[in-house]
């Protein structure tokens, strides 16, 4: 017990953050940062802007480093495995937040049902058309835990047969150009679309804006990921009509704890599937809560989870 | 009064007027390409897209005109916009009004056109690599108002929106902003003294120096110029997207290189209407390509074809293989009768 | 034409019916010329009576529209410069291309360094030595150890001189307008060399725009007009002076250069100094400049003229001395300052201080008082056209087309063109630094003409490193050296010759 | 007629003592950075993290060889990111399409050394400008290299012994760190001691004057572009098979760090000019920069301000402290 305590506290932890830029990374660090400051353990921090070819070189150096732990959450999961496996091969236990390392036996992944995500969200269009309409989507493909997201929506739509998916715009991870462009093209190109699916809460919001500038008024998009910007944009009623609010604070928390369990001897699960809540203006109430995703929170807004 | 006066000018070359024929040519094959794929293409609503795609990239492209008339190099514009835009998110998000946070932006990121200009143009440092060092130090600081993270607060309701969406009398507020900003730039660099200076600085900066133009003061002028030219198409970016990100500038660089060096290539000499062109020619392109829904992907590969396109069409060299082989054919044919 | 036949039977380079063309400018017509081993050939005529088109054709450097060329009794094609390399016929430009970062025996033996092509060994000690050799066979001073960039002109001149000599088998030297930029005493090294060259049997081919070269260097020459030759005369028998070569190349009777002088007495000061320092260039200067008269300095390059010129123009700040315009105290930091005040510098260095080369008449002459063309900063075309057209025909610039870029006018008419934008700037006071280098006689005479006019009206300041034009053109001269006023006198009260010494040794008579 | 003893750099003949000093400047900014991070982190200067290090700069550094040349030269090359890119792209896309590891290795370098061979014909031959050509190839490799994995990036299963090249280590040292030591010295070799690097530094002087005395330029100048385009191609093989996948874009970074390396290592040695051994000093000081700030936890952005005042500083000094007449 007060041993244990004290055993803890030399912990050293490493976290590899592929991206802090947008609100999903500012969770994922701020829980990874209150859950070692709460649990107990030093933690060293390296950011790699969504770039694959940095992030490796920095686990390469936290490897060196030899930590208890090493956290991760993937620029990009494929190219950053060969350096992930690195830190495995040398006994770094390895927990994994937001996505999956594929073709990596990491101790322990914390993440959203994605594939429940897009299916989840692909219904809320279809029931909002009336089960017919035409719609279009904002992939990302780049990721294979973010393209399962896209497979969700086309599996969902498979019982709504009237529903045609008229265009399809894949993002790439350089933005050389903008989601808002490419939603404008897709409403040029196909000027009767009545929804956008979008794999993430950005395309959403600036789909919303494009379609708003377009004057296509009753038009709305979906996305997922959640956080104050995309709430603000569902109060303020941009097009933008539901967002997946992913729990990204709970993922690094349960890294974390896990960490400290693995640490003691104990196992952790392989796989752990967080919370997430269909939000809509319904849900909201006029709130932008920054803090849904922190342990209880979401009980107490009194929100449902919807995955 | 001198017959000097009545002698036309003969430096419009007939292969300058074939290589702006062949330009257009292009152009209005292009077009007529992809109204026949989509029909949509030739609507209002496609043309507002091409119009607004043009204005943001066109915008960092005339700021970098003047540095190009100087001739000096400009790489830190992309990141100096980034700084600039983070500045007016950052002043939106703490409630300043929309001007006051536009103009604070334009500030931050003319202390960089400063600092490039002075270094360049008074202390005579080389230009590309002092400007990669300021671009470094602007993207780095671009970090600091949020880590990182994009500003959105108070976006929605600030009108920043409508910097983007508004229209005037049917057309976007972006397009008429590029026009205006163009033709004050064409204005002030053909038609009155200081533009006469720019273009003096750049062909002969010794020789101006000497006709008494502050040679140093227009090589700063248009490092501000371009950085506040550039802040501002950041600024239009960030309208569009409705938040402002550090990453807002990173894509203007290429663009509006290719846009200035494809008009140059074209026209034989580095001005505003060149640039425009450039701008026209490239956003009009793409964009057609895009409502084919051609992947994005293809789009480098299209400007670059333009553009090594348009320097062969230009290119001396070329010219005088072309000559010779003309040549040689003739003697061909005479020796033949 | 079997008299050719027989000539080139002795003679090193043999050229019969030599035409080139450009467009519709017919460079050379029929050019018979030809050469003996060892002659020193000088070539003279006027801007653009195609002298250097035809050593340009001898240098590989354009190809020939017809006519042949016999080296050594045998026909040649010089396609290539390498070709008229190998032929053995060697080139000095009018502006030498070097490589100013490499050191002077890197610059000689450029591209002929080692075998084994581009992955071959660079052996400087072998380079070194090579160079040491071939400056002994010719005698020379030289250091060849360090870049040509902090080398002196005529530093730079031997090196393109030795790069020449360092072929191999060489018979012919060509020389084009070497001594453009060598001060006097440069002058009498480069003859030097050139006497040594002569001495190894090479015959050399000498391009000059200054007559007075042609008695020193030459053993022969060659006046051609309007791309024709017009008489090849051997300068011993010959008995022709310079008043008479200048009308053969000219083809008209030659009149007076140098206009005639002003009266002295009792004008107004302009501009005057005293005691004006810039350490590393001149100390203690003081003059004179007064309106209506011309002020002529003499002195070497590197004397100090040229930053005295830049000095009174705002380029340099001097540590010490005062400037005085109109009787009242000024300091300039810039040009813009001093234009503004009204004083006004006509630049030695036409293409990179004088001129936008790229640019149009119009814009070159307006550029310096851009004011005079401008209302609320607006430009107005159509002033600035008529006032470059009055311009032009003031200057009597050939062709008179104000819409030509500057590139496309030769070095005496771009000359008139820099003189023609100080004429625009209605200053008080003039400089003009070797207001004629690279100008032919028939220029030379009008732009002599343009600045007394000028000094009517104000006070004019002649620098050159000419001391014939030092003395011919001013009204009261000084000598100018190392950094110092070594003589100071009304023209009329002195000779060229005094002039000349006090410039070239500092001996105040 | 006086012969001094010729030193290294021919520039820097003239040169007073505080120049010789400043001369090897960044050599001094290396070592004082590796003390500094070794006295702030225990880890930093242990060899496996050493070694780590050197295998992230072998890779920059093979990518950025051709280009210290190239710039060298007076030419501009920013076309090398998306060379590697592609090439990393084509060696995946044989992989995943069954070829051996040998082949694909072999198409890439031919995909990547074609970039190479049009800006050398472009730029060499055709007397294009060469900023202007390589921003258009680039754009050209970077449409190829997306179109190949249709925008997204090709993973690797298994890279065969390309993967083991690039991971495998003797006596604790990686070998590909050795090969690209090896690389450096023979470029250091041919750069000053061969013509070819004679040349290639004459010719951003004056080029013309090199053609009329019969130097081949144009060969020269492709040859460049070809070089700088085939260690872009290697650099991307590699870094392909480190990361187990073609990425169609390996990260801007590599562009900025490229000229940064460059350029920094230009104030050193050759004094104002890119140099191989400068180059190499810039990519250490770069590699130590993201390694020792991500140890001490520092944010990804305090490298960018860093380096932009160190590059900043250098270009500094070097310009003020080089001669130099009046300025304008
Ligand atoms: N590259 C060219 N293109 C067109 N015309 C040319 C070219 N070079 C020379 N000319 C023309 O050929 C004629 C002869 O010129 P050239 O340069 O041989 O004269 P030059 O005797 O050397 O004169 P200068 O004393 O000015 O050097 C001129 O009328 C000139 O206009
Ligand atoms: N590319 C060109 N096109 C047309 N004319 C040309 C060209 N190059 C030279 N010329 C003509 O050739 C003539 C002489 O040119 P050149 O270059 O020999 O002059 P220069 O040597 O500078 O004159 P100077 O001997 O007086 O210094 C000029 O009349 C010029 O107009
Ligand atoms: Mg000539
Ligand atoms: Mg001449």
């Amino acid at each position: 017990p007060l041993d244990a305590v004290a055993q803890e506290k030399s912990y050293k932890f490493a976290l590899s953050l592929g991206w802090t830029e947008g609100e999903s990374g500012q969770h994922l660090d701020r829980g990874y940062r209150d859950a070692v400051a709460a649990m107990g353990g030093e933690l060293t921090v390296a950011d790699a802007s969504y770039d694959a070819k940095r992030q490796s070189d920095q686990i390469d150096a936290f490897v060196q480093s030899k930590p208890d732990a090493l956290f991760v959450t993937a620029s990009d999961p494929a190219a950053i495995a060969p350096a992930v496996k690195r830190a495995i091969d040398a006994g770094i236990p390895v927990f994994a937040a937001d996505s999956l390392i594929p073709g990596v036996a990491v101790t322990s992944t914390a993440m959203s049902n994605n594939f429940g995500m897009g299916e989840y969200s692909a219904r809320f269009i279809a029931e909002k058309l009336g089960g017919k309409g035409k719609i279009a989507l904002v992939d990302l493909p780049a990721n294979e835990t973010w393209d399962l997201r896209a497979h969700g929506l086309r599996w969902a739509l498979r019982q709504y047969p009237d529903i045609e998916i008229v265009g399809t715009w894949s993002y790439n991870s350089t933005g050389a150009t903008t989601p808002r462009a490419g939603v404008e093209s897709l409403l040029t190109a196909h000027p009767d679309i009545q929804a956008v699916w979008s794999a993430w809460d950005g395309a959403a919001m600036e789909g919303a804006l494009a379609i708003r500038a377009a004057g296509k008024d009753g038009v709305f998009t979906t996305g997922i990921d959640g956080g104050k910007q995309v709430f603000t944009h569902i109060n303020s009623d941009t097009g933008v009509a539901l967002s997946m609010a992913q729990s990204f604070y709970e993922m690094a928390q349960l890294n974390v704890y896990y960490a400290h369990e693995v640490l003691a001897g104990r196992k952790a699960p392989r796989i752990i599937t967080t919370p997430v809540y269909a939000v809509t203006k319904d849900v909201l109430k006029g709130e932008v809560p920054d803090d849904y995703d922190v342990p209880g929170r979401a009980q107490q807004l009194g929100w449902q989870r919807a995955l | 009064m001198s017959k000097a006066i009545f002698q036309r000018p003969v430096q419009l070359s007939l292969g300058r007027v074939v290589t702006i024929l062949l330009l257009v040519a292009i152009y209005v094959g292009a077009v007529v390409f992809f109204a026949s794929a989509n029909e949509r293409f030739l609507s209002w609503s496609n043309g507002q897209s091409i119009l607004r795609h043009m204005s943001a990239s066109g915008l960092a492209a005339l700021g970098l005109t003047f540095v190009i008339i100087v001739r000096q190099y400009d790489l830190s514009f992309p990141w100096v916009a980034s700084f600039g835009g983070m500045t007016t998110g950052f002043l939106i998000a703490q409630g300043f009004p929309l001007a006051a946070a536009i103009v604070g932006g334009l500030a931050a990121s003319l202390v960089f056109g400063a600092i490039n200009g002075i270094a360049v143009g008074l202390m005579r440092l080389p230009d590309i690599i002092t400007s990669i060092a300021t671009g470094s130090i602007a993207f780095g600081l671009a970090y600091l108002y949020s880590n990182g993270v994009s500003i959105y607060d108070n976006f929605l309701t600030s009108g920043i929106l409508s910097l983007n969406d508004a229209r005037i009398a049917g057309v976007p507020l972006p397009p008429l902003l590029f026009l205006g900003i163009a033709i004050a730039c064409w204005v002030l660099l053909e038609r009155t003294r200081f533009g006469r200076a720019f273009h003096a600085t750049g062909e002969n900066r010794t020789s101006a120096y000497y006709s008494g133009i502050r040679v140093r003061s227009y090589v700063v002028a248009s490092f501000c110029i371009c950085a506040l030219l550039a802040t501002l198409a950041a600024i239009l970016v960030s309208a569009g997207g409705g938040q402002a990100d550090v990453r807002m500038g990173a894509n203007l660089m290429m663009p509006a290189y290719a846009s200035v060096f494809l008009g140059t290539a074209v026209f034989g000499r580095t001005g505003i209407p060149a640039t425009v062109a450039g701008t026209l020619f490239m956003s009009t392109l793409l964009n057609g390509f895009n409502v084919m829904g051609v992947p994005f992907y293809y789009g480098d590969a299209i400007v670059s074809g333009v553009l090594i396109l348009a320097l062969s069409i230009a290119n001396p060299v070329i010219h005088a293989h072309v000559r010779a082989m003309s040549d040689l054919l003739r003697s061909r044919d005479s020796r033949g009768a | 034409m079997p008299n050719s036949v027989a000539i080139a039977s002795d003679a090193v380079l043999a050229l019969s019916g030599i035409s080139k063309r450009f467009g519709p400018v017919i460079a050379l017509q029929n050019i018979d010329f030809d050469l003996q081993a060892g002659e020193v050939r000088a070539l003279l005529g006027i801007n653009g009576a195609g002298k250097s088109t035809l050593v340009k054709i001898l240098s590989g450097l354009y190809h020939k529209d017809g006519g042949e060329i016999r080296i050594a009794g045998a026909r040649v094609e010089l396609g290539s410069t390498s070709a008229a390399r190998q032929a053995g016929i060697a080139s000095v430009q009018q502006h030498p291309e070097l490589v100013e970062s490499l050191t002077g025996y890197e610059n000689i033996y450029l591209g002929t360094e080692g075998s084994g092509g581009i992955l071959g060994r660079l052996d400087r000690k072998a380079l070194q030595q090579r160079a040491l050799e071939l400056v002994a066979r010719f005698g020379l001073t030289v250091d060849l150890d360090q870049p040509l960039g902090q080398m002196s002109a005529v530093e730079k001149e031997a090196v393109a001189i030795l790069q020449a000599l360092a072929l191999d088998e060489i018979k012919v030297l060509i020389l084009d307008e070497p001594t453009s930029v060598l001060t006097e005493r440069e002058k009498d090294q480069l003859f030097g060399i050139v006497a040594a060259v002569k001495a190894r049997g090479i015959a050399v081919i000498y391009i000059t725009h200054r007559l007075d070269e042609v008695f020193e260097v030459a053993d022969s020459f060659t006046i051609f007009r309007g791309g024709r030759v017009i008489t090849t005369r051997s300068v011993a028998d010959s008995g022709l002076r310079v008043l008479e070569i200048a009308e053969l190349m000219l083809g008209t009777d030659l009149a007076a250069v140098y206009p005639d002088r002003a009266q002295v007495a009792g004008n107004e000061v302009v501009l005057a100094m005293q005691g004006l320092t810039l350490p590393g260039a001149f100390a203690d200067v003081a003059l004179e400049a007064r309106r209506g008269e011309i002020l002529g300095i003499f002195g070497l390059l590197g004397s100090g003229l040229d930053e005295l010129s830049k000095t009174l123009f705002g380029v340099f700040r001097p540590m010490s001395g005062t400037i005085q315009l109109n009787g009242k105290p000024v300091g300039f930091t810039s040009p813009e300052c001093a234009i503004r005040a009204g004083i006004f510098l006509v630049p030695g260095d036409r293409k990179t201080e004088g001129l936008t080369l790229e640019r149009d008449v119009a814009f070159n002459t307006t550029l310096a008082r851009l004011s005079r063309v401008t209302r609320a900063a607006f430009l107005r075309f159509r002033q600035a056209r008529q006032d470059s057209a009055a311009l032009a025909d003031k200057v009597e610039l050939s062709p008179r087309n104000t819409y030509l870029p500057l590139s496309a006018f030769s070095g005496g008419n771009q000359q008139k063109v820099v003189v023609a934008k100080g004429l625009f700037a209605e200053a008080d006071v003039y400089i003009f630094v070797e207001p004629t280098v690279g100008v032919d006689i028939g220029a030379r005479a009008k732009i002599y003409a343009l600045i007394r006019e000028l000094s009517r009206r104000a006070a004019v300041i002649v620098m050159s490193s000419d001391a014939e034009e030092a003395y011919g053109l001013a009204d009261r001269v000084m000598a100018f050296h190392q950094g110092r006023v070594s003589l100071q006198a009304d023209a009329i009260d002195t000779t060229r010759e005094v002039l000349l010494a006090a410039g070239l040794s500092g001996a105040a008579q | 007629m006086t012969m001094r003893t010729h030193s290294m750099a021919s520039m820097g003949a003239g040169l007073p003592k505080l120049h010789t000093l400043l001369r090897y400047g960044l050599f001094f900014v290396l070592v004082a950075l590796f003390i500094g991070f070794a006295l702030a982190h225990p880890i930093f200067s242990t060899w496996g993290n050493v070694a780590s290090m050197w295998r992230t700069a072998s890779i920059a550094g093979l990518m950025f060889i051709g280009l210290t040349w190239v710039i060298a030269s007076g030419e501009m090359d920013v076309s090398f990111m998306e060379v590697a890119a592609l090439s990393g792209m084509v060696f995946a896309f044989q992989l995943q399409a069954g070829a051996s590891p040998a082949a694909a290795v072999g198409v890439a370098m031919l995909c990547g050394a074609g970039i190479g061979v049009v800006n050398g014909l472009l730029v060499g031959y055709l007397a294009f400008p060469s900023l202007i050509v390589t921003i258009a190839t680039a754009g050209l490799a970077r449409s190829f290299a997306a179109i190949l994995g249709g925008g997204q990036p090709i993973y690797i299963n298994d890279s065969g012994v390309v993967g083991h090249f690039a991971d495998a280590v003797v006596w604790g040292m990686p070998i590909i760190g050795i090969a690209v030591v090896l690389v450096y010295l023979l470029g250091w070799f041919v750069q000053e001691r061969r013509l070819f690097g004679h040349y290639l530094f004459a010719m951003a002087d004056n080029r013309r004057a090199m053609e009329q005395v019969g130097v081949p330029c144009k060969p020269i100048v492709f040859s460049l572009f070809v070089i700088s385009a085939c260690g872009s191609a290697l650099a991307g093989i590699i870094l392909a098979s480190s990361l187990d996948s073609g990425q169609p874009m390996i990260g801007n970074s590599f562009f900025l760090d490229g000229l940064t390396a460059v350029l920094l290592g230009a104030t050193v040695i050759r004094f104002g000019k890119p140099n191989i051994i400068g180059t190499a000093i810039g990519v250490c000081i770069l590699a130590i920069m993201v390694n020792g700030l991500a140890l001490l936890g520092m944010p990804n952005f305090m490298r960018e301000i860093f380096k932009g005042v160190l590059l900043l500083i250098g270009v500094a000094i070097a310009v003020t402290a080089a001669p130099k007449s009046k300025s304008i």
